[in-house]
């Protein structure tokens, strides 16, 4: 049985992965997950700079979902490398790390830095920023910035890039072409849904940054139409995520047209989902006599 | 199980399904030879859904989470003060210091006071009140840290621990500076993980944002940013 | 006490409708609910002929929330008029007619022979079907488009015109923007966001149609934020929906920004859902000492 | 409470959280003094609420909802066929008209045959089958009712309710058309409304989608448009 893929020239030895901002810097999950049985480790997005984030509260449970205006914090590239990468360099699992910046040059820098470090298998691009106040991120949003932005990037890694796409948009499958025109090796979809919740006794939104980004199962149906649309209309490696809590859900996205997955906010409901769902992955493979779990990418009976 | 300290707590699973979706954090209350005791409040939904269960039920629960109270040395007198359901999280820790406590316990109203009838063995001295009197003393459990802080005798330092709603951690926080008095309390954020990954629980401190359930639930009142 | 709103001239007795699609023609409630006690009844979607819809499997259930793919199907204009009006028109309840066409002509068409119809009080134009199987429909997520049918409308018709935008696009407010400047007297949101679910044992997607519309609690979060996006940059009056179970959610859509709202797939989950929340609201106002529904509208303490 | 027909059913609210969200259809299995009774298959997240559910717990119900048998009249021969869980709908119309039905009941294997003991008093004449002979004759219940079709003896006119698998519907449907005898069968689609509000639940017929909440459940399977 083979579990491996092969994300656009990135090597997994399965296709769950994690997804960034819900597994820490690895670490935190060490105590619950052999770090070893994972596809890849995404960490938490990086910048430049640290970054102390958004105010509290930061988070509120949404139906079968949540809204989180983190911010982004984070404790910047140079720590990273210095107290939490060594840490994940003894397992044998592909670290990517995903990055942001607030320019095109703090991404292109951020890039740079990244790639000359050694220990990193793929760079993931956040280009989607749903906690931003101001509406949101013309990274993300707007082609012709996208473009700009991931083909600056491109010029400064030969790692595996990967583009985070944004879902608050109106063509999801535009925003991947641009991103692999740009030069990205593959696309992870989706960021969080950009929200809103209200306490009526105060009237105050319930977070302190006014919106902030949706996750978990509520999202999942959105998440897996895109991806759909996206391997339709596109011949880019996908990583799809949103609201995967459990092996079926995981192959949910596979069957639509994701060649890895990442588990999100499964790992605050339960810290060992990333095992399960790679134990259930292998147990469908067993029933349903599947050799390779690449075969089953994109194969949804549609139309 | 791992041997929990006082002040720590657990997440608890409410639902199979996926609505409530998040774990709930609650403190350890008691430790007992069969297990760990809880101790919660009604609040919403998940909360409601623990009410329901059948006893027997298995649910999924993490922890013990968090730092826990560092113990007075025996040079210190510890003060231990509740507000409402926060006596759930500093009564292990009275026990622990079986005898040596001097127990503040405030709420309300008389309903509002929980156990304390199981307080009985555990204090040196205990001061209960009530917002509206219909039990113990009258008035805050700050109005009574206040007073016992003006009169003590000065042999002892006091050390604070105090877990209530936050109004009242602040006020206990500027008593114990205005006293040089250590105090640690514990607080309370909304949480996904518990484990210090989402980084979704921060309070504001002051060399930047700490986790409440890493570097927490319990802190030093002095390094806390007290909001307004 | 004061629950009436008025909604670009639309005076309603109460800020609680029915969304269209999730009420039938209304008949199929009266057993449970009192029509006269509605702000408004908007019925399902018509259009100029009869249309058949969509082959089940129609519906499926997520976490949170509901994918549909009716396909729209309907009894037409004249059938409406002929057999459903006439029972609508015996209650003291607003009736608002949600229609839609295929082409620009078509809408103008439908929103001429509605506006000769007696006993109709307003007209919500579905600008978004999220059941099309062609991937969206342009008449939603095209500002030029968006313009020319609306545009087209508002010539045909003097009945206070909602445009009920499409959720599924970068920039809502935008889209409201054109559809008041087209010449829209009010705006529904959110209409559903395109989802899909698979099967992973046939590997066949849920729904015969492949795609369908997500509803339900597990949309609120976005659907508030839309709201108060629209109601941040436009002087538009607005219909609050998407997830609506209770007054409590009735009442933050009213506090993000909207001058009414909509009850859709709760109905479902308690046919006597509207005037639970109607009552619901009223106890609000008598808590709070709210004499004026309209007075909380947009009333976020945000930023 | 309204009176219930045999062939209706209800939507039974599963959870008090959002999730699972839709009510529950079960048909009218039993109307008993006391009230209804139903009987259902643990299929997924919802019925498993129910299986847990501790007794006294109150649900929201509505119903009776849809159509309901026909009922034969005094010249016609019912003949009531059940796959599986489809006993849950035919067994109140066997009941009611008593004695004068020849009933066929199948199953894959002794275990998934329900209330076979209850059925008792109410048939005239009773044939149980299973896919694997663990019980009553090998065989599928097509096949028992091809049979009893073939070989019957031409007095009565005999006409057909069915509740199963779709397949097995298909395939008794095929039988009536070919032996010219009437026969209904009780259809399932996922429903959110139930009162036919949602234009969910539809199922093709020759005159167009009908909702099987609303003209259905029920329905004569000469209009249905089987799918191969
Ligand atoms: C470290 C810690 C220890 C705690 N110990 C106890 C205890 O021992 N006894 C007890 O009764 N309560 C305790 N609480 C509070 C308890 O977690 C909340 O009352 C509970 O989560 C409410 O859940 P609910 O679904 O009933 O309420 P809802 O209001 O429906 O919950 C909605 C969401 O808000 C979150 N939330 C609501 N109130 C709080 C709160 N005060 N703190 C954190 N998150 C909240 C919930 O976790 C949930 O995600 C503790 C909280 C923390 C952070
Ligand atoms: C008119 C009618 C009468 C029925 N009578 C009975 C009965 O008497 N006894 C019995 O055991 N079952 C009956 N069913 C089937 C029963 O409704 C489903 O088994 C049940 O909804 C499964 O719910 P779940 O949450 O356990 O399964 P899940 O598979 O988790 O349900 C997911 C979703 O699919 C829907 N769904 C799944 N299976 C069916 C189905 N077969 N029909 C309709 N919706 C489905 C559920 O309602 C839910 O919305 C009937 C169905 C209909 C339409
Ligand atoms: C608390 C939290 C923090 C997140 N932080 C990041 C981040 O730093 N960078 C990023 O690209 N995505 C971030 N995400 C988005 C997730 O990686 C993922 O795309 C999204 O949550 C959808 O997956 P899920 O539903 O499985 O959680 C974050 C999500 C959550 C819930
Ligand atoms: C079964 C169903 C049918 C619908 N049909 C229509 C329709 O015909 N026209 C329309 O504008 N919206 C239609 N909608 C969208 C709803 O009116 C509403 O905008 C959406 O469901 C969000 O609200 P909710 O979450 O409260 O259901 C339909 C929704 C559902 C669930
Ligand atoms: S709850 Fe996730 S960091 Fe504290
Ligand atoms: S379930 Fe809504 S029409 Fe039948």
């Amino acid at each position: 049985m083979n579990l491996e893929v092969n994300i656009g020239g990135l090597k997994l030895k399965n296709p769950v992965m994690t997804a960034s901002g819900t597994f820490g810097y690895g670490e935190e999950y060490a105590e619950f997950v052999d770090l070893n049985r994972l596809g890849a480790v995404v960490v938490k997005g990086l910048s430049l700079k640290p970054k102390e984030g958004n105010p509290p509260p930061r988070l509120v449970e949404t139906a079968s979902g949540m809204l989180n205006a983190i911010g982004l914090q984070n404790i910047g590239i140079e720590r990273f490398i210095g107290e939490k990468l060594p840490f994940l360099r003894r397992f044998d699992t592909a670290v990517i790390v995903n990055f942001f910046g607030d320019s095109v040059d703090e991404y292109a820098e951020a890039a740079e830095r990244l790639s000359a470090t050694e220990g990193i298998h793929g760079l993931e691009m956040n280009i989607s920023c749903p906690n931003k106040q101001a509406g949101w991120c013309i990274f993300g949003t707007d082609p012709k910035v996208t473009m700009r932005v991931v083909g600056a990037v491109r010029k400064k890694t030969a790692l595996p890039l990967i583009v985070k796409l944004s879902p608050n948009v109106t063509d999801i499958s535009l925003m991947a072409r641009v991103a692999m025109e740009a030069g990205a090796d593959a696309v992870s979809l989706i960021n969080t849904i950009t929200g809103m919740a209200i306490d009526i006794k105060t009237r105050r939104p319930r977070l302190a940054n006014i919106t902030g980004g949706l996750s978990g199962p509520a999202v999942k149906p959105i998440a897996v139409r895109m991806v759909y649309e996206v391997y339709r209309s596109l011949k880019i490696p996908i990583i799809g995520m949103g609201g995967i809590m459990n092996a079926g859900d995981a192959i949910e996205f596979l069957i639509a047209g994701a060649s890895a997955v990442a588990v999100g906010t499964a790992n605050f409901v339960n810290p060992r989902a990333t095992t399960e769902i790679i134990d259930g992955i292998i147990d469908y493979m067993e029933k349903e006599g599947i050799g390779d779990i690449g075969s089953i990418t994109g194969t949804v009976h549609a139309g | 199980m791992e041997e929990p300290h006082p002040g720590q707590f657990y997440m608890l699973e409410v639902s199979k399904g996926m609505d409530p979706l998040l774990k709930r954090a609650f403190s350890l209350f008691r430790r007992t030879p069969e297990g760990i005791r809880l101790l919660f409040r009604i609040k919403g939904k998940g909360t409601s859904i623990l009410r329901d269960l059948r006893e027997g039920t298995e649910i999924t629960v993490l922890g013990p989470l968090g730092n826990g109270y560092p113990l007075p040395s025996d040079k210190e007198s510890p003060l231990v003060i509740a507000g409402g359901i926060g006596i759930a999280s500093v009564f292990s820790l009275a026990e622990k210091i079986s005898k040596k406590a001097f127990v503040f316990y405030g709420a309300r109203t008389e309903r509002e006071l929980f156990v304390a009838g199981e307080l009985e063995k555990i204090y040196k001295e205990l001061v209960v009140c009530t917002d509206d009197g219909s039990c113990g003393v009258k008035g805050t459990v700050v109005d009574a840290v206040n007073d016992f802080v003006r009169n003590r005798d000065g042999i002892h330092q006091p050390v604070i621990y105090a877990c209530g709603p936050n109004v009242m951690l602040r006020e206990i926080a500027k008593t114990a500076a205005a006293n040089g008095i250590s105090a640690y309390v514990s607080l309370e954020e909304h949480m996904a993980c518990g484990i210090g990954a989402c980084l979704g629980c921060v309070v504001k401190t002051k060399t930047g944002y700490k986790r409440v359930c890493k570097e927490g639930p319990i802190f030093a009142a002095a390094e806390i940013v007290w909001q307004p």
